[in-house]
């Protein structure tokens, strides 16, 4: 798949804030933990010199040399073992996945050493493991995944996937700064979107893990969502708006720990929900909200809690196909009208 | 000597004996199936980690010698051509340049369609290593297996999938293999002994086990070849296959395609050995190594490997020395390639180092070769239009075949409150 | 952990039928299906001559030979992708995890390869994949997992997890004859429960896949649960029978796909819904069943959905630690009756 | 020759060159730091594959001999006792002594404690292979790191832990490191340079990987010592770890404990090759081989290597040939095991033969170890007492400590509906 493109070289050192895209907002974050603590580095496949695929981590070897930036063989499980036991010595790692679909060879080393260490002995790793994920670029059932859910069931993992410019360099620097392991994943159909290009923030910041964000203010109901699919519930807000229906977007920002109060807060406030989500609908993160929400906020609920995902089945290639399989606007559009009017 | 001093070693130092020996055929035998192997194997600071220590400064003669014949086969008037001690006969030899040509103009379309695009996604082009996976393949039986890469076009081809399949999978048609479910070669057809891969690097291998294994239990008399690159041999599931297959005695050959770069990662950084067929010496079996851009050295090595899995005598490796051209992909700018490298491996194109053989040494007229291109030319034109006349899936395809749809229903879009309302 | 003892030996041929264990009721299946079909064969580490670290696989070695009885070495990604590749082939095997928590080096196998297969070319795997799952008798964190929800969100993957033993032995030949990938997770505290033990049909039988079963009939409120977690929900019906509570209990036995008509049915019916599961409460299946309830049957709901399940953590290995993290009967007692209060 | 006919050729053959060489030290070199090195591993069809080949029929020297010195050491009155040449003093002899010992008896002290039913889980026993252990981490520096494998308590005890703190580990204890929350050595020590292993095989490779670069990033001058089983070496994870450290030439010393059983499984089932050491050859690093019931000679050629990784010398493998002379655990009834294979092995227990070597060598008198052992009898005692003493965990502990809890709360069982109502 058309990944990052010759035009796009910025090999230096990236402007503090200013105009950025997605991607080069956690270029900056990247580059400004480096900057700030000598103890972070970055490892992965194609890191180095290429800049990483997508170009995350361009330019990073030639300010902070081989040392800090990391080329590894194609080792998923090794580039984890290896940023846990760095961890371990006091590093703090950051750690690309090329694609997240590749996530899956290092699911061991994941979810049995980095996520459970601190439990067993008291060592906690702070560890970044990061990487594109997502689908809707037409880049087949090996690259398009979207692997939340995978990791829901083990505790120790935080997960974080933001869905602006803003939230990207801010989370991200924060899960450098975090005292545990966390996944974080960038839809890669955001990196270059330029929509999401905004103004950022001179000065250091971070965005805290765990708490969600209000993207759209609304009184009817609620879309609970994250990462790209937090722009599709925001064109299905404007227009429903028209048709005065009032929808309040609540973009997760981090999935786990879920920001549950959040979510509660909005249910109460508009008692019907719409849960959208990229992954396939079964197993998905949307039975975890769902529950929570029937479980938590049952006596507010004026509607069943509805799901919008993507069907049970691999991600196809064929736009015509993956079309199909995704949730689509007109399909959020359809359950929310469905919603309001229950 | 061990292993660190070779390593800090410089100098181009002497061939093997074996790889002398076997110099004529361009096969050259590594340490893992050689007592004399580490003499192949510390003979010059070649390849990797030549490029590595000196900097990414380029040394073309090391990093090309390093575990490869002492000699390069030369014709007549002194330019490079293939290996002449071979079994295949002129015809074979034809259609040998038939699938190589065929493997070089497909891809070539496939660009152009890609530029008009045409083509969803990325094209991953083979060239200047096409002679690898054509040359390899050829040396298979209808009954025999193979797993490739996806920079194993040729290898595809030679096994019978016709370019049309390639165009429209490329597509994301409706009439390709995968019906625009999956892209280039990740299909198969199981008549024709093609496994296509997935995109997680390695794990065909234990996959090609499974199929030597499985052909063993049902007394079929196949082989196994499986494709992986300088890169994909990091993985755990390419340890823990071949690893499988060597203690179960398996057919299974694998066919290392050392082309020097995993997507912008040089071997340096990949792997501490020389050579990608000293990697047979932790599994207790023999490795090989060719010179993958003389076709005709590809064959037979192949040939007798095969022949060797087939009467039992296991797996083995065999490293191919060839090299990547062109970026990982189209959108690759190629930024980390030292300078001269490109220039010097021009030089050692498999296609044109073919045709050069097949003239200089009278197998085949420069009228014939036309005759051969022109055909080609007629049959990718033909299938580039079939592939373009097919239409784009039905979107609700997209639910079926998950599982056998006779005992779970196919997996549509459900109703908003779901079926029950 | 303690697995199997030196008394245990049963290197002969299994009755058919008779009174059986959990374990003896799934080495009859697969035995019987061996003799059925011999494209069957089974795979895995120490399940030749020394039958399995459970024993469920002890005897099929001097019976069928080295051929169709595969040690290996230990390697699970290459057990599942050489599982995967003979059954390309026409084969089916039945592949053991000597522990379900050793399947996560395979996870990239089954969720990418396996499970993809026949939606990418057509070609389906006829595979089983099995081992013990489940906590309890005190074996850590690393011989305790219970793995459902990893596999929930990749379609193309069957999971089964029976609770008796006639279901046992006519699930895993069921999951032998599936022309599909079947993960089939047999529950560690369950295979030589002397409260398990029952009369097999001496005939050849399967249980179908996909279907759930009502363990116990009742009209106040339905326990929604599967595997060991069966035993609890049935202790605490008979318990809260004296109190007057009357608990319909259904086993889900198939966990994927869900026999969701079933448990509509039941919530239909009694109206309030317990979900029982061993694993970690966040991201486990609970989520899935509790949507399914929220989505599809709200308006029969007349309480909140309650999910009973193991706490956030890894699984402790310390009999004190471990009783607080999973689910105890007093949880799910406590929970019924504020459902039944409510 | 190439490998298969090495695998197919019968007879003890010739002791390789270096072998007889290091032979005195009781340490060989394999095929992949030697060019000799074919010779040593062709030496014989040794170990595992002779017991495969002749059905599980012992076949005690050539499955003894394979890839080791020619000549065991022995003493005046001819009796097997370790290597003699030794930079250790005799007060160095003397406490690596007392850690083999009290290795020895802190296991009887588990299975007594386990025949009690006061031990939660399992007893894992190193039986007959306990100078492996101790003998390779006496060799290191306090700032270096080991991962044992659960076998290695030996290894544990010299890095400085108490075996109090092993029998509250197994026991479920409190005041145990991991105060119950996981079993035996799964804990760790950063002060110490230990850091315990999870169940998952091959996974503290990798991990020892990242330990030797954070400590090359923050110019600790550490050596990272990780424990492998030949069964441990058939992982991915394994693969992926080491190939990772020999690229970026980490000190990382991998000890291959060549134990002959993974649970039941035969080396032979396990891998191709006839010594672990051979796998160094994939990785481009040295592979040494040593008597693993010699504790003079485990502590030699672990010494070297560790100066070696220490000067930036890289990785390395050292295969230690030993045996488990007791079941996978306390439950296996190790029915898989041929004929005579205890008996042997029991004659060639690394403890009587330290003792004897340490007497008739005249290091130690009778009375000297008398003391030492009364003294770790004492020892043992108190700490099973206190290990007793105990308390079991606060159940509402096992809430803690999943995530720092200063940013993240502890994970208590929610109320039912939930925090909310
Ligand atoms: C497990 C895994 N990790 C990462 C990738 C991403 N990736 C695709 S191709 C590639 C480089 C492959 O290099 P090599 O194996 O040498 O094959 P070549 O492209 O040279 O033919 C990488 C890293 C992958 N496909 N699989
Ligand atoms: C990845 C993985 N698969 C399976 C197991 C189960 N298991 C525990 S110990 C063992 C045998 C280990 O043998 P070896 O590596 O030779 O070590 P040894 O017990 O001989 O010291 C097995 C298969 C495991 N712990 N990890
Ligand atoms: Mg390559
Ligand atoms: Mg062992």
């Amino acid at each position: 798949m058309s990944t990052a493109t010759k035009k796009e070289h910025k090999q230096n050192r990236p402007q503090r804030g200013g105009v950025a895209t997605f991607v080069e907002a956690i270029r900056q974050g990247i580059w400004e933990e480096m900057e700030r603590d000598p103890s972070v580095f970055v490892i992965g496949e194609d890191v180095g010199v290429y800049g990483g695929a997508f170009k995350v981590t361009d330019g990073l070897i030639n300010e902070f040399g081989e040392e800090r930036v990391i080329d590894t063989p194609i080792s998923e499980a090794a580039i984890v073992g290896a940023a846990c036991g760095a961890a371990l010595m006091g590093m703090r790692p950051v750690a690309e996945f090329q694609f997240i679909d590749f996530i899956s060879p290092a699911f061991d080393m994941l979810t049995n050493y980095a996520a459970k260490c601190r439990y067993r002995w008291g060592a906690g790793l702070p560890t970044v493991f990061r990487g594109p994920c997502g689908a809707g670029v037409h880049s087949g059932p090996f690259h398009s995944v979207n692997a939340e859910a995978f990791f829901l069931n083990t505790a120790g993992l935080k997960i974080v996937e933001p869905s602006t410019a803003y939230d990207a360099k801010g989370l991200i620097k924060a899960a450098i700064r975090d005292p545990d392991p966390v996944l974080f994943f960038e839809h890669k159909k955001l990196y270059r979107l330029p929509r999401l290009r905004e103004e950022l923030p001179e000065d250091d910041y971070i965005v805290e893990i765990g708490k969600a964000r209000t993207a759209r203010e609304g009184r009817d109901l609620s879309i609970i969502t994250f990462g790209a699919q937090v722009l599709t519930a925001l064109d299905a807000a404007s227009e429903l708006e028209r048709e005065g229906i009032d929808v309040e977007v609540v973009d997760l920002r981090t999935l786990a720990p879920m920001d549950k109060a959040s979510i509660l807060a909005s249910v109460k406030k508009t008692s019907k929900v719409l849960i959208l989500h990229e992954a396939a609908r079964t197993g998905g993160i949307g039975g975890e909200i769902a529950a929570t929400i029937a479980e938590e906020a049952f006596e507010w609920l004026d509607a069943p809690v509805v799901r919008v995902a993507a069907t049970d089945t691999p991600v196809p290639y064929s736009p015509p196909l993956e079309e199909y399989h995704l949730p689509q606007l007109k399909d959020v559009l359809d359950a929310a009208r469905k919603l309001a009017a229950y | 000597m061990t292993n660190e001093t070779q390593r800090k070693a410089g100098g181009r130092g002497g061939r093997s004996k074996a790889s002398r020996e076997s110099g004529k055929k361009g096969v050259a035998e590594s340490s893992s199936s050689q007592g004399s192997g580490n003499g192949a194997s510390s003979s010059g600071d070649g390849g990797a980690s030549s490029l590595e220590e000196a900097g990414q400064e380029f040394q073309v003669t090391e990093m090309w010698l390093n575990g490869l014949p002492s000699a390069d086969p030369l014709n007549e008037r002194g330019e490079l051509v293939c290996t002449s001690e071979t079994s295949l006969t002129p015809d074979e030899m034809l259609e040998l340049y038939r699938y190589l040509k065929l493997t070089r103009v497909v891809e070539e379309r496939l660009v152009n369609l890609y530029r008009q695009t045409k083509v969803v996604g990325g094209v991953f082009r083979s060239l200047g290593q096409e002679a690898t996976a054509v040359g390899t393949a050829y040396a298979l039986e209808t009954q025999d297996f193979i797993a490739p890469l996806i920079r194993d076009l040729g290898a595809v081809l030679v096994k019978g999938i016709r370019p049309r399949e390639i165009f429209a999978q490329y597509m994301a048609k409706a009439w390709g293999p995968s019906e625009g479910r999956d892209l280039n070669i990740h299909f198969g057809n199981m008549e024709k002994g093609f496994i296509g891969p997935i995109s997680h690097l390695g794990d065909m291998i234990p996959v090609m086990t499974g199929i030597a294994l499985g052909g063993r239990m049902q007394k079929k008399n196949l082989v196994a070849v499986a494709y992986i690159g300088d890169g994909g041999m990091s993985t755990g599931a390419f340890h823990e296959g071949l690893n499988f297959a060597a203690v179960q005695r398996l057919p299974l050959i694998i066919i290392a395609e050392h082309n020097w770069y995993a997507y912008s990662t040089p071997t340096s950084k990949q792997t501490a050995v020389k050579n990608l067929a000293d990697k047979a010496a932790g599994y207790g079996i023999p490795g090989h190594i060719v010179d993958g851009n003389d076709i005709i050295a590809c064959y037979e090595v192949t040939k007798k490997a095969v022949e060797h899995a087939r009467s039992g005598g296991g797996a083995c490796i065999i490293e191919a020395k060839t090299y990547r051209r062109k970026g990982h992909a189209e959108h690759d700018d190629q930024r980390y390639l030292p300078e001269g490298e490109l220039q010097f491996w021009e030089t050692r194109d498999p296609l044109d180092r073919y045709e050069r053989h097949l003239l200089s040494k009278g197998i085949a007229t420069r009228e014939k070769l036309d005759e051969i291109n022109a055909d080609i030319s007629r049959e990718v034109d033909e299938d580039v239009a079939w592939a373009e006349s097919s239409p784009m899936p039905e979107p609700e395809k997209a639910a079926y075949n998950v599982f056998d749809n006779s005992v779970v229903p196919p997996a549509f879009r459900p109703p908003v409150f779901g079926s029950e309302q």
